[in-house]
């Protein structure tokens, strides 16, 4: 039971990270503002969630695909964050200012 | 089953059913032609989605792969090219961004008759299958009688690989044909000029590993679990487009026989095999029983390996020429 | 549990429908092609819950494909069709 | 069976919107997305009908085919894509020598 609670508990936070990250892409100003709040999601909720479902998983061996699936989301959104805000400033697009 | 998790069932496969509708409509109603591409990008991932619903984890391993991956970069590829040669033909006294005027060529009397149309036949093919019998038990029952001679215990590869191998080499044809066309069309236009990066380099060196690895996972286990060459390959052909991308030029220099070697080892090594077996006085590609998976398992390895590089060959768009320098 | 699993992958579900907006709107290519590694990420998120529910610890290999092949779209868009000098390159196809 | 339904359906659906698609547009990648859209409509429903018979899980039989057409479908998209380019190259515009002429 106590196991349970535990992955309901880290479910319900991934979750909560994937719903921000998706709000922070809707109404955030600009591209870089945008790539802050999506990596949110990448990083933190799908690393919540994967703990969350470890907890639950049936052998050590699934374990560690899930924290391979995590790393390898976690690899790919830093890469991608870094190639576009790098081609953002390039092609002159101002981060955005209040 | 009870209440809530049927309700539950329900929701998420009739919502995802909605969104592939409505995705695909987007995918070919937007104006921009980029935005449909990405909007492809997100349909690729829905249709994954629903094979995973429609328990078919074989299928949706294949769409994750090709339709969410190679197919959304292979688009962005040639629309990067077209946009490019409109760019560098000024002259043309055809408006540039074509890509806007979309039926403007239809008249309003044609478009609603294809309208009619299509809503005519949406009805008789809907209609088509529900009239369809509604309790047939398929092939299912005669793979699961036969799985035990035919060398795996994945039933798709079974029929993939041992029941209906003709099809899987006439589809290594299929493949190797489409690349000789594409050779035949033109050669592979240099595509990148800006200089990758340390980051995305380091990043790919780190990944392409994996994915071989990974690659490799998928072929094996195909023999009792979904998986397979056609996964395992495509897999390998992300792995080889993010290498050229990675790259600051395009064309591999020197000879390119070891890669023409590497592309025809697929249909090279199914044919070769179903020959000796009609040496040996079988039929052709007629496995036996106690030699059916050892048999199954080399043409798959050479079966991967031919569809990673003939996909990242596609990729490529044309043939590459001979120790291209920079 | 099957039920909260699958009522997580519904709600990331929805999610991933609310952002189909970023991508309709934009305005630039690159909003809409962050738009879509969100998706590929909520998707990952989603397989795995339904490994769970659907009781198919096969769906985490489909999760793991898309995990590794998540930065191709984007490699792909930042290379080919967004680089800064996207204008002014060779033209010898 | 519902479920089922729903899918069969969408594919259904789809395979009518990129049949529209591929008689409406001129625009040659339109066409071939359009063609895609219709080969995952076909997919589809053949992977409905495979889900049919009910409590005995999914036919593998096509399953198997549909692996195969996601292969095909995407050297033949290659193709085509090779094939418009070319087109552009000769013409100058990404249509077909019929449908560009004035």
């Amino acid at each position: 039971m106590v196991s349970q609670a535990v992955t309901i508990v880290l479910l319900l936070a991934g979750a909560g990270f994937f719903l921000a990250g998706t709000l922070g892409l809707l109404r955030f100003p600009d591209v870089y503002t945008r790539l802050h709040s999506l990596t949110k999601a990448d990083n933190v909720g799908l690393g919540l969630m994967a703990a969350g479902l470890a907890v639950q998983a049936e052998s050590w061996a699934a374990i560690g695909k899930i924290a391979l699936i995590w790393l390898l989301v976690l690899l790919a959104s830093a890469t991608g964050a870094h190639l576009v805000a790098r081609s953002a400033l390039r092609k002159g697009i101002k981060p955005w200012t209040l | 089953m009870d209440v809530m998790s049927l309700a539950a069932n329900w929701t998420f496969d009739g919502l995802l059913a909605l969104a592939l509708l409505w995705v695909g409509w987007r995918v070919l109603a937007s104006t921009n032609l980029f935005k449909g591409i990405v909007f492809f990008i997100a349909f690729g991932l829905l249709v994954a989605l629903s094979w995973v619903r429609l328990e078919a984890p074989d299928v949706a391993l294949a769409e994750a792969a090709i339709g969410a991956g190679l197919t959304g970069a292979l688009l962005l590829a040639a629309l990067s090219r077209l946009r490019r040669r409109q760019d560098s033909a000024q002259a043309s006294d055809q408006p540039l961004d074509a890509e806007t005027s979309r039926t403007a060529r239809l008249s309003l009397g044609t478009q609603a008759l294809l309208i009619v149309f299509s809503a005519v036949l949406f009805v008789c093919l809907g209609t088509a299958f529900l009239s369809l019998p509604p309790l047939t038990p398929g092939l299912g029952p005669q793979v699961a009688e036969q799985l035990s001679a035919s060398g795996v215990t994945n039933p798709v590869t079974a029929v993939l690989l041992n029941f209906r191998a003709y099809d899987t080499l006439l589809e290594m044809g299929v493949l190797f044909l489409a690349l000789v066309a594409v050779w035949s069309l033109s050669p592979a236009p240099a595509q990148l000029v800006t200089a990758p990066g340390s980051i995305l380099i380091s990043f790919v060196r780190v990944l392409v590993p994996i994915v071989v690895l990974a690659a490799t996972y998928l072929l094996w286990i195909g023999a009792y679990a979904p998986g397979g060459a056609f996964q395992a390959g495509a897999v390998l052909a992300a792995a080889v487009v993010l290498i050229l991308l990675a790259g600051e030029n395009t064309m591999p220099a020197g000879s390119t026989w070891p890669l023409r070697a590497t592309l025809s080892l697929g249909l090279g090594v199914f044919v070769a095999v179903g020959m000796s077996l009609m040496g040996m006085g079988r039929s052709f590609l007629d496995f036996p029983t106690d030699q059916a998976g050892n048999l199954i398992l080399l043409i798959e390895v050479a079966a991967t390996v031919s569809i990673g590089v003939t996909l990242a060959a596609l990729f490529l768009g044309g043939q590459p020429q001979r120790g291209s320098p920079k | 549990m099957t039920v909260f699993y699958l009522g997580l992958a519904l709600f990331l579900l929805l999610t991933l429908f609310a952002g189909m907006w970023r991508i309709l709107r934009g305005p630039d290519d690159a909003d809409r092609m962050l738009a879509a590694q969100l998706f590929g990420t909520t998707a990952v998120a989603i397989l795995l819950l339904l490994a769970e529910a659907m009781d198919t610890p096969a769906l985490r290999d489909v999760s793991l494909v898309f995990a590794l092949l998540a930065a191709v779209a984007v490699v792909a868009f930042v290379r080919l069709s967004w680089s800064p000098t996207a204008d002014n390159t060779r033209n010898d196809g | 069976m519902t479920a089922t339904m729903a899918y069969a359906t969408a594919g259904i659906g789809l395979f009518v919107l990129g049949l529209y698609a591929l008689s409406a547009y001129t625009h040659l990648l339109r066409k071939v997305i359009a063609l895609n859209i219709m080969a995952s409509g076909i997919f589809l429903v053949f992977g409905a009908i495979a889900h049919r018979a009910p409590g005995q899980g999914a036919d593998p039989v096509p399953h198997a085919l549909v692996i195969t057409g996601v292969v095909v479908a995407v050297s033949a998209t290659a193709l085509a894509l090779a094939l418009m380019l070319r087109i552009q190259a000769e013409t100058g515009q990404p249509r077909l020598p019929d449908e560009t002429s004035d």
